[in-house]
């Protein structure tokens, strides 16, 4: 063991602590991102040319919105929006502040995919739902997300997965995390065994991400 | 009753499709009465399906309005066009369930906008699923069902919420005959007991005859033809019509089958193959047995569709009249005298009566 | 802000924000006796974006750090006129290096051979001042500490210039011809700057700016706790520490920050 | 003639989903002779096309024997299964078009894996889509086309690949009938000219009759009755298949509508409701006629269906005999004698004709 | 202007080699992980449970080895594979040397993305296929990229995205580029200028992907 991993052996309570800050990062960063990728996705497929609530406007502008924040470079997107962190959170610098850059980076990639998927969508359903006096609100509700939901949940999978690899980065302002143990002590100073312990660890995660998700797509496809 | 419930004007739908552009429903007025049953036929392809979704919007229109229940359909705030849809069922030709929901759950799915409480809802859903004899696959998902049964999920689901008016785009062509009649029965008590009005697409003429009192006739975007059941079946006008009663009735194919099979060909002298139309109350009189007492001509049927259609009898038979030559003229003047139409089959140009 | 006020309420500790090497050892201190001796509570935080590190230090969600050199500390000052740092105190000098796996000295680096930089501002000016100090070429008189190759006046050698991230620097020796490596980085590559390089910095007036330091923000300048820091570097038992585990390639500077200017 | 290019042997198809098992299809033997066209009737949910995707292998059943044209598929490599299945030609109940290609592309498709060239095939999927009437919409895609235009579609690629066997799942159930009857009569001509041996799985009986020779009527995965189509729609055993032939030919809904009827229901002292079935060669000799002349009863047709089904007559009446109440016993031993079968309606239990 | 873009205007050739630099990456590590991305996706499909060439071993396999591939930080896969770039292109430093990484960094999610799409695909169609004699290689170029071929374009779109965002950090090897010039210039030299220009050019170049391939889907979509 020691001659195997011998840095590792001394960085139990920092595994154990970079494991927490990235559950900690992808779990409350995914929840909040979740909800903004889904909203916007949906604002997307609902406002699109065609869609229930057909509105150029608001499609262009989301649209927009979203490729614009799909360029900014991570690096620099924790720069520009350091502001907006310091007032949301009090601090630019830490697990907690790593979270509105991790938000903001992974939101509209998510919205994609979500748009992605809906689109999708048998649109005989959807003109089911309206024939029978459904309002865009419980066809957005009773049926994208019931109707999709197993599509969502894969779009879902990718963006964790996605968003696991995202928080690496955020050791830039000390964030920590597996991520930046893997990196700034493993890589940066050598340690393989750091490296290969800290890979492992997110590699588990992302495994159960994965097979998590497989199994209740699969069950909810009916 | 004379209320039309609905009340389509000058309706024009064309799809835009890069260069082309198809005109699929081409100025058309459409008045349905309260409780009434009306039918659509034509041709594949003809606007049928374009024309009712223009009844509840799901299809706007190029051009025209569209009153419903008194209503300017056109002229609705979403809303309201909304609460205006709770009340028309549809019946769509490709089902369009919920894959995500159960059976039941996609019965339910129009309750859901009511105050009914769960139990309530499934309560109805439920003696709906009873209706179509599906309660026993009531939690199963649509893609465990034959087509058939996703047809008769999809009557349920557009009875759920006890319209006022029911569209049915070939509700029962996935339907083997015997539970197509028990739909159609159960539409017609519906028609019956709550007054409920419905336009039905169908191809089945039978299912036409059944059920309904009116009938339009589409072709190429227009309906060419319309009026009372019994009307359209018994003196129909255009070639289409009479077409698709022809096929309907068999007659088409019978007099083909008939004028192509030899043994029928190679009659005698003192016989006559001829063909009968006749409507009303022309079959109190027994027309066979007349013409043999009276004229002392045996007819013999090689094809017959005699029924009851709104208490008239309407029929088409094909006969072989044997008899001495002056007694069938004799006897064809009698039938002629009583408002049946004969033809005489011998001679028939063969396109004519063929589909 | 919650972690200020916080700081404040529980006086006793301090958060020092570092990287690298320097984050060893500050870990290091804050474990140690003399750090108990003083009084002193230290949390180190690992912030890897110099940028991100000195904002943060600016706006006191980090109370000290320890990671730059005096030269890059201007910099940011000059360019940050409403964040302002002040330097605590001098800590080290580690000599940057330049390495190579095919040639023993500088002179043998042939024409148009590739040079790997860093490509962070903190290090590219401070690499190319030494490739003009090893007479490869020459910069432009207002080179700055944030200067880049564009500042190269002449380079007779027609050298081509790489700009990567300096902690790869041992990773890529074997594809260029010669890399710049910064001590603490060399030292996590197993190599040793006195020995294993083929031409290092000097101790000396144009090095000076070089010497790294420890900063907070410029309201916190004269906070005496934070000075206590300088003084904690400089213990006998905690030089010791870092003599051993840098084999004497962070040579100690004790030196009042006017000597920089 | 006598050879079976389809031969399954004991079939049994399972579904399983999580707790749930459907056998859809139960121990089912199958033959189908070379050049026949054998039909498959049931109710909605009966196994039909479960049992038919068989034939192809689409769906493995679970236990039984698979011989398509003396092979046994089932030992089959994939790619001699390939081979195999470019003979077997299939319309779905579902089109299963693909949105990606034009409506010629959807019928070039099969064509792809042939040797032929680009323009032959072309001219190839021109000339099936001139069959099916869709030969001006060649370049559309499948979105673009009604039901029934998307069904024909469907048929023209099942017939691209000159196949020896068409498996026909409700093909003709999304057309009007003068479409149904032009597909009908182009596929019992290409079963005619090419021998191509046909399976068609359809909820019209008028269908069936008019173009097959054999059929098998499916309940709850078993066939439980098969047999010539003259001697099932005259002699039919079961309760299911005489029900189908009632709805097909309309008795069961008239039976009901006579003893239904008021006016019907009061006859006079010397008259007597009756519903007459008959087949072969019973109607060279004119009933109606006959009775007139011979026992002086007239016969009032108040309903009929009569027809050739394969040189044969089959005939279903139902009839007001109006004469002497001993001439009217008389008349029904004659037509028992003629081997008509007799039914007097008056006594009739309505549950029994009832569909 | 000079006022505006002080540093910028000085900056034109870098600007216009950092351009050249990111599309070229872009450009060339999408098409081979779009081959790569586009075969693993293609062979999850057909590979797994139900598909038409079930074989649960090969699914098992490509699954683990895209959850394994995407669970390494990209900064650690620039160091693993180092070897392997040095093998194949002979530098692991360069713009050139950044197209390993940067192809094997992305495909495993593109094909992730595939498979998603794919997985849409209307089974009936499929069977109509085998109906008609179809080969597995058959169906999957004549239906599976035919019918997918919309859905497989909003994957790209997404996955070109993605990757420009990659390039950003493939600076670290010295692969140039303009996230590199954003970033190491315009960002850490406080440049911001620099930064804005940068990051608009990737913006026009988000722009004009995501402009084209909705374009291109819309019209493939009949
Ligand atoms: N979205 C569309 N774009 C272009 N053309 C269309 C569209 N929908 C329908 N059409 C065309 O409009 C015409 C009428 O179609 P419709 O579906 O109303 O026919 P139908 O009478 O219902 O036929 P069927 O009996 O086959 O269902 C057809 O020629 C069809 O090709
Ligand atoms: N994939 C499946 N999973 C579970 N049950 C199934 C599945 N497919 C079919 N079934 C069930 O098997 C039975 C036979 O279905 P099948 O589709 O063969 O009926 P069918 O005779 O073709 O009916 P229809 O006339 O309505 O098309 C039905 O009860 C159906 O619910
Ligand atoms: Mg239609
Ligand atoms: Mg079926």
């Amino acid at each position: 063991m020691a001659s195997w991993f011998p840095n590792v052996i001394h960085m139990q309570s920092e595994f154990a602590q970079a494991t927490w800050e990235t559950v900690y990062m992808t779990l409350v960063s995914a929840i909040i991102a979740g909800v903004l990728g889904l909203a916007t996705g949906i604002f997307l497929i609902a406002s699109q040319p065609g869609g229930i609530l057909e509105d150029s406007f608001i499609y262009g502008l989301l649209d927009k919105i979203v490729n614009l924040l799909r360029s900014i470079p991570f690096i620099i997107l924790l720069a520009v929006i350091a502001p907006f962190t310091r007032y949301l959170v009090g601090t630019t610098i830490g697990t907690t502040a790593a979270l509105v850059p991790l938000i903001i980076g992974i939101f509209p990639f998510y919205a994609r995919q979500i748009q992605n998927a809906l689109t999708e969508i048998d649109p005989g359903v959807i003109e089911a739902a309206q024939a029978s006096g459904s309002s865009p609100t419980e066809i957005i509700f009773r049926v994208y997300l019931r109707e999709g939901l197993p599509d969502i949940i894969r779009a879902s999978i990718l963006t964790i997965i996605s968003l696991i690899g995202l928080t690496t980065m955020a050791g830039a302002i000390g964030s920590g995390g597996l991520g930046d143990i893997a990196i700034s002590i493993g890589y940066a100073r050598f340690e393989n065994d750091v490296t290969i312990v800290a890979m492992l660890i997110i590699l588990i995660m992302v495994f159960i991400v994965q097979f998590a998700g497989d199994w209740l797509a699969k069950r909810l496809e009916h | 009753m004379t209320e039309n419930i609905i009340d389509l004007k000058k309706i024009t739908v064309e799809f835009k499709d890069g260069e082309n552009q198809v005109q699929a429903v081409k100025n058309v007025d459409l008045q349905v009465e309260k409780g009434d049953i009306y039918g659509i036929v034509g041709y594949s392809g003809a606007g049928k399906s374009t024309l009712v979704r223009v009844i509840n919007l799901l299809q706007k229109p190029t051009a025209g309005e569209v009153h419903i229940n008194k209503q300017d359909l056109l002229q609705l705030k979403p809303v309201e066009l909304r609460q205006a849809r709770t009340k028309i069922g549809m019946i769509f030709q490709h089902f369009n369930l919920m894959k995500s929901r159960t059976i039941l759950g996609n019965v339910e799915y129009p309750l859901l906008k009511t105050k009914l409480s769960k139990s309530e809802r499934t309560k109805r859903a439920t003696e709906l699923l009873k209706l179509v004899g599906l309660e026993q696959r009531k939690n199963d998902y649509p893609r465990q069902l034959s087509g058939g049964q996703k047809q008769r999920v999809a009557i349920a689901r557009a009875l759920a919420n006890n319209p006022d008016i029911l569209i049915s785009d070939e509700a029962t062509s996935a339907l083997d005959p015997k539970t197509t009649l028990s739909i159609l029965n159960l539409l017609k008590q519906l028609n019956e007991t709550l007054g409920l009005t419905i336009v039905l697409i169908t191809h089945e003429m039978q299912a036409v005859k059944e059920i309904c009192n009116h009938v339009a006739v589409m072709q190429k975007g227009e309906i060419v033809e319309r009026g009372d059941i019994e009307e359209i079946f018994s003196t129909p006008k255009k070639k289409l019509t009479q077409e698709f009663i022809n096929i309907a009735t068999n007659v088409g194919p019978a007099v083909e089958k008939v004028t192509e099979n030899p043994s029928f060909q190679q009659l005698t002298q003192k016989q006559q193959l001829v063909q009968l139309n006749f409507i009303g109350q022309s079959t109190e009189q027994p027309i066979i047995s007349t013409l043999a007492k009276q004229f002392d001509v045996d007819g013999n049927i090689l094809f017959a569709n005699v029924e009851q259609l709104h208490e008239e009898t309407l029929g088409f038979m094909i006969l072989v009249l044997t008899g001495e030559n002056q007694n069938i003229t004799k006897a064809i003047q009698f039938l002629k005298d009583n408002q049946v139409r004969v033809k005489l089959l011998n001679k028939v140009d063969k396109k004519e009566v063929q589909a | 802000h919650q972690l200020s006020h916080s700081a404040k309420a529980k006086t006793t500790t301090i958060t020092v924000g570092s990287m690298g090497s320097d984050y060893d050892i500050w870990k290091h201190i804050a474990k140690s006796n003399d750090a108990k001796e003083a009084g002193l509570k230290i949390k180190v935080q690992q912030v890897t974006d110099g940028v991100q590190l000195n904002n943060g230090t600016a706006q006191g969600n980090i109370d000290v750090n320890a990671f730059q050199s005096y030269s890059y500390y201007e910099a940011y000052n000059k360019q940050h006129p409403k964040q302002q740092l002040s330097a605590l105190g001098t800590t080290y000098l580690e000599p940057m290096g330049i390495y190579s796996k095919k040639y023993k000295k500088v002179s043998q680096i042939p024409d148009g051979a590739t040079i790997a930089i860093a490509n962070n501002p903190a290090n590219t000016a401070r690499d190319l001042l030494l490739l003009q100090s090893a007479g490869l070429i020459k910069l432009k008189a207002n080179f700055s500490a944030l200067g880049n190759v564009s500042d190269i006046k002449s380079n007779p050698k027609n050298l081509k210039f790489k700009e990567i991230d300096d902690t790869t620097g041992p990773r890529v020796l074997k594809d260029v011809d010669a890399v710049l490596i910064s001590n603490t980085v060399a030292l996590e590559g197993h190599l040793h700057v006195l020995t294993d390089s083929i031409f290092h910095e000097k101790i000396d007036q144009s090095t000076r700016s070089n010497i790294n330091i420890l900063a907070t923000a410029k309201k916190n300048a004269h906070n005496a706790k934070y000075k206590k820091l300088v003084k904690l570097y400089h213990k006998k038992d905690i030089q010791r520490y870092i003599k051993d585990k840098y084999y004497g390639t962070k040579i100690e500077v004790q030196k009042p920050i006017a000597y920089l200017k």
